[in-house]
């Protein structure tokens, strides 16, 4: 693998501010708590810096401030009620938590959800990226200093929170997968509005490229900042698009045969070789497009069917284990789900994206500035309910 | 007695006779009113509702018609927490830090003319006290963080006069430039100069310095956004860093001095910027067929003000714009900013206004 | 798109799905296994056109992760553990005053079986090859250490941190064993089957409450309906 | 075109949404003054069709948060013809849901065989204390009067 200049220039910038640490006048360091309440880290990460002046010496973040021990309560509930629970998982993509447990499930049980249920499970599991990494882009503003993107982000956010609301019933918690199919059928009109929401978050994305991506300000903030390169990232199992931004070109929709549509949309996977910041934002922005593109054109091929196949009323799933996992808008997100014929699961291993992804940062953050931690912390993109399950 | 006294101070007094102690009530109303006003003038219209806009929101709209009551209401909503103070913190200290910073800012209008005779005081040498008590606020700014207690104080504090003063001297330099070309550092005097002045024989807008002096225009306004921690050099008050920096610890009314104190400098700043580069309170004097100052006739002392606010505002209105598109920098590529291109720009500003002062 | 930056438009995948593979590959990845760590591969499953686990002894866990690193195997997905011992609690469903129900204990591995009641498990994932499998090993009842492979793959390491503190298993040679969830002074292994999930112990189930019957059922029932005394509906509904 | 700065388009971005919101108003509603009207499947609130319940407990033992609380006796009712037998229904004495519990995944309603539970859009509801969130069956069944009738299925939908 070939590191490219900048990544070599700051990797090599890293590793000689850590000796220089050691070599330099005495001075005494101070150790930064920053969190678990602290504006940076929406929600409550802790994140325990040693300085040395502005300068990180090593980093830790402490996780756990809002375990609430999903593995443990998947093993009193059928599989049904799992699904209401895992939706709060990462719940800003509410819906895209549910798909890969009820496909494991599925393969457990082995039914398929009809065709109809596919491609509107896929609308609606790219309208939750697109409702995830829109807030993401916004927040990346705030992070920065920039207050006007994230209220965009809300607005337009709004848009599909509003579609997914219409056709789930649930704003930020649609518990709509079912083990077959999907609960209900699209409203009528569903697929009309959704087609003005995608132009509208296709406007947004132009919007944040102009008023954030376009800076130059924010551009000399990124760049060459928390330069991840691609083995590192593949020792920590970083997924999704911080993956993609080292250059991995790796994305689960592509690469595994999933009962899911993607292939019926002409979309493409993004990567960069820079591994920085930027990266990490930009491939998220370029993916907020891509799951546009998808959504367009996976509206006009929803075949018409039934959106359920038969499945028992009371759902046993027989004895066996799967492991499914999907690209959900923070990276890989799995379920290994154990069962033993019961009516709920005997044991779900999550594995979530944010777990690993931010797994990383005490190595991200070796040698950084203060003001540095946010953008790499910002740039990782993690939900506090991803990493703690 | 009253007449001794004009005769004595002929420079500054009116032509008609008001009384010395009706004099001083009307400084005292008229600094809090050029202090106040701004500040309360800029948060509603900029910070609440200008954003909100640019932010496809209404912003406060319950108190008051139109929201337009609700920094009161924030006021009241101030005033009546408690004062607190941390146990570690040096309270003294602590508690006087707000009151230094708002001290600057009443220091600073004390110098800025509102009309030909709408002033507090006259100085000669005006804009170089202006730039002078100008950096009074960063003492406060450095004993707020340090007095805290808090390691998000202390480092916003740091980052603060690190930042306060790196940016104080291209503001210095562009204003050389200013002083250069009017010649004076009395403010009055630089107003007059600009609306007398003419550029290559045409006269009918005066001689603006912000024509002139474009680039020490915006180096003064670069370095003004600076000095005011605005986005994106709000790295002393960073929110997602820092917590609130240098104010983390501050809460009820001293909280509300800062504020305060942050928005009436941004309006001191922009009545000095107004009136270095802008014409201040004047219109060119050729519309009126005024020669100079002693020719203005008396009502400018009162439209003289309105004219001000009015500039002032569209200069804090682009800051303000600036400060809601913005992201912020990085504390060393501020630093890099100001000592690596600001500074030598201003200097070759002033070194080429100088030249051309000779060769004109 | 036309305002970025040129060197950001490196746009490498290709829209056509990369080939997945097949069972044969699978195949494939167990032999080169097998050659590599010999006698520890102990089972495999593999189930078609769907995935592949193996089971290796607790003692070449370390070399399994080594060999399958060299075999590709880069990209580390997750670790964690089994309880394979069922729960005596049940869910928590039933009624207290009732006579316990038995739950049958007897400890039955899923795939690729096992003897052991703790399973440690791990997944990894080879992205040239778009393959990934599922690696078990047994930890010993008495003995529940494994080797670390935090020096194996970075991101090991808060895995077994939280398989550590949720299960109880030892990784020797793991650089920080701290809790990452739970305070340091906290007693028992949540994820254990024998630790109870106290929030449904504190409260009976809703759900145990039947509709009581009535009082005379059994003579309302075989009364003629029309001699059905008014008295006794309204006598019912008080 | 030479490229334009991004620090100007930025401002330029900012300034043309001042415009527009001047010019057409905000996006944000006014919330206590006007309201939007939630989608017909808005998860909003449960209501209960008490004549529809028989108070065979199949939503409270599927509620994954264990939030409904039901307590019922049998009882006689009157015949459904005349000179028919008198019927032995469950007659609900108690029917709670704990909203300060409940996460609003809709198993129950979803379970519910005799469509005694319905969703209701409305959303207004919150309380000082949280204790008043228990609803009992008298306000759920209040909450009947504002369930919308199930909207119409997209094209293609098929039983």
């Amino acid at each position: 693998m070939t590191l490219t200049d900048r990544q070599q220039l700051s990797y090599i910038a890293s590793q000689a501010a850590d000796a220089r640490l050691n070599v330099e006048l005495e001075t005494e360091g101070m150790t930064l708590n920053i969190g678990p309440q602290h504006p940076a880290t929406h929600g409550t990460l802790r994140i325990i810096a040693r300085l040395d002046g502005e300068q990180v010496v090593w980093a830790e973040p402490v996780a756990g401030y809002m375990h609430r021990g999903y593995e443990k309560l998947t093993e009193v509930r059928t599989f049904p009620q799992v699904t209401s629970l895992v939706n709060r998982i990462d719940w800003l993509g509410s819906f895209a938590n549910e798909v890969p447990f009820i496909l494991a499930a599925e393969k457990l049980m082995e039914v398929e959800a009809p065709p109809r249920a596919q491609v509107i499970r896929t609308i609606l599991f790219e309208l939750s990226r697109i409702a995830n990494v829109s807030l993401f882009l916004g927040d990346l503003g705030v992070q920065m200093g920039a207050i006007t993107p994230v209220f965009l982000a809300f607005r337009d956010r709004e848009y599909i929170l509003n579609l997914i609301e219409g056709a789930t019933g649930g704003r930020f918690h649609p518990n709509f997968d079912r083990i077959g199919g999907l609960k209900d059928d699209l409203p009528k009109g569903w697929i009309q509005e959704t087609k003005g929401a995608v132009k509208k978050l296709e406007e947004f994305c132009d919007t944040i490229d102009d008023l954030l991506f376009g800076n130059e300000i924010f551009q000399s903030r990124m760049r060459g900042i928390g330069v991840i390169p691609a083995d590192i990232a593949k020792d920590y199992g970083l997924s999704g698009a911080n993956a993609r931004a080292s250059g991995i070109d790796w994305d689960l929709r592509r690469d595994q045969d999933l009962p899911l549509s993607y292939d019926l949309a002409d979309w493409k996977v993004w990567t960069h070789p820079d591994g920085d910041s930027w990266a990490r934002c930009w491939i998220r922005l370029q993916e907020t497009r891509e799951s546009c593109k998808i959504v367009g054109q996976l509206l006009d091929q929803i075949p018409a069917g039934p959106v359920m196949t038969k499945v028992p009323r009371i759902i046993k799933v027989p004895e066996g284990e799967a492991w499914v996992a999907t690209e959900n808008p923070l990276g890989e997100m799995g379920y290994y789900v154990v069962s033993k014929g019961d009516l709920g699961p005997f044991r779900v291993k999550i594995r979530s994206a944010s777990f690993n992804n931010i797994s990383i940062v005490p190595w991200a953050l070796k040698g950084v500035y203060v003001p540095d931690i946010i953008t790499i912390l910002a740039s990782l993109y993690f939900i506090l309910g991803d990493i703690d399950r | 007695m009253l007449a001794q006294l004009a005769a004595e101070f002929p420079d500054w007094y009116p032509e008609w006779n008001i009384p010395y102690w009706l004099m001083s009530i009307l400084r005292v109303v008229g600094g809090l009113v050029a202090v106040l006003l701004p500040a309360g003038g800029i948060v509603y219209i900029f910070l609440f509702k200008m954003m909100s806009f640019m932010q496809s929101r209404l912003g406060p709209m319950e108190a008051g018609p139109y929201g337009s009551m609700q920094l009161l209401a924030e006021v009241g909503k101030w005033m009546q927490k408690e004062d607190l103070a941390p146990d570690n913190a040096d309270v003294r200290i602590y508690k006087m830090a707000p009151l230094i910073v708002l001290l600057s800012t009443f220091l600073l209008v004390v110098v800025v003319p509102f009309g030909p005779q709408a002033y507090f005081t006259n100085f000669e040498t005006g804009i170089f006290y202006a730039l002078a008590v100008a950096s009074v606020s960063v003492l406060g700014i450095l004993i707020a963080g340090w007095s805290s207690a808090n390691k998000y104080s202390l480092l916003g504090g740091l980052r603060a006069g690190g930042q306060l003063i790196a940016y104080e001297l291209p503001m210095v330099l562009a204003t050389l430039g200013v002083v250069i070309q009017a010649g004076s550092m009395n403010l009055n005097r630089i107003i007059e100069v600009q609306n007398t002045g003419e550029i290559f024989g045409i006269g009918w807008i005066g001689n603006p310095f912000v024509i002139t002096q474009f680039i020490g225009f915006l180096i003064f306004m670069i370095a003004v956004q600076a000095e005011l921690t605005q986005s994106p050099f709000d790295m002393p008050i960073a929110e997602s860093e820092l917590v609130s920096g240098y104010m983390t610890e501050y809460s009820g009314f001293r909280f509300l001095i800062f504020f305060i104190a942050e928005f009436a400098t941004a309006g001191v700043f922009g009545f000095i910027a107004s009136v270095l580069f802008l014409g201040g309170w004047g219109v060119p004097f050729t519309w009126f067929g005024w020669e100079g100052i002693s020719d203005v006739a008396w009502w400018m002392n009162f439209v003289g003000p309105l004219i001000m606010f009015t500039k002032m505002f569209a200069l804090v209105g682009v800051i303000m714009w600036v400060r809601f598109s913005y992201p912020r920098f990085r504390e060393d590529q501020l630093q890099t900013f100001a000592w690596k291109v600001l500074i030598p720009l201003a200097l070759a500003n002033t070194a080429a206004t100088a030249i051309l002062k000779v060769v004109f | 798109m036309a305002q970025l930056s040129d060197d950001t438009q490196t746009p490498q995948g290709d829209t056509a799905p990369a080939a997945l593979p097949g069972d044969g590959l699978r195949e494939g990845i167990v032999d080169t296994l097998r050659n590599d760590i010999g006698e520890a591969l102990i089972d495999t499953l593999l189930k078609p056109n769907d995935d592949l686990w193996v089971r290796v002894s607790a003692e070449s866990w370390l070399a399994t992760g080594q060999a399958l690193k060299a075999a590709g195997f880069t990209y580390f997905c997750f670790l964690s553990a089994i309880d394979w011992m069922p729960s005596p609690f049940g869910n928590s469903q039933d009624d207290p005053d009732d006579e316990p129900k038995k739950i049958d204990m007897t400890i039955k591995q899923g795939y690729t079986g096992g003897e052991t009641r703790m399973q440690v498990f791990a997944r990894l994932t080879d992205i040239d090859r778009h393959v990934g499998l599922t690696i078990k090993a047994d930890v010993a009842d008495d003995n529940q250490v494994v080797d670390s492979w935090s020096q194996l793959f970075a991101g090991a390491n808060w895995h077994e941190r939280e398989c550590h503190e949720m299960f109880g298993i030892g990784f020797n040679n793991h650089p920080d064993l701290r809790n990452m969830y739970l305070p340091g002074d906290f007693e028992g292994y949540p994820l254990k089957k024998d630790f109870p999930l106290l929030a449904r112990m504190v409260k009976p189930w809703p759900g145990i409450v039947d509709v009581e019957p009535m009082p005379d059922f059994e003579e309302a029932a075989d009364a003629p309906a029309a001699e059905a005394p008014a008295s006794a509906i309204e006598g019912a509904e008080s | 075109m030479p490229k334009v700065p991004g620090l100007l388009k930025g401002l330029g971005v900012t300034a043309g949404i001042l415009g527009k919101t001047l010019k057409n108003g905000a996006d944000t509603v006014q919330y206590p003054h006007e309201k939007e009207a939630p989608p017909v499947r808005a998860r909003g609130v449960i209501a209960l069709h008490e004549d529809n319940c028989t108070a065979c407990m199949l939503c409270s033992r599927s509620c994954p948060d264990w939030c409904i609380y039901i307590e019922g006796h049998k009882q006689l009712a009157p015949p459904r013809r005349a000179g028919g037998k008198p019927r032995q229904v469950n007659h609900i004495d108690r029917f709670d849901i704990d909203y300060a519990l409940c996460m609003y995944c809709g198993i129950c309603v979803e379970v519910c065989p005799f469509d005694a539970l319905f969703w209701s859009p409305e959303y207004e509801y919150s309380e000082p204390k949280i204790a008043d969130l228990l609803h009992d069956k008298q306000k759920l069944g209040e909450w009947m009067e504002t369930v919308p009738e199930a909207p119409e299925l997209e094209v293609g939908a098929g039983k």
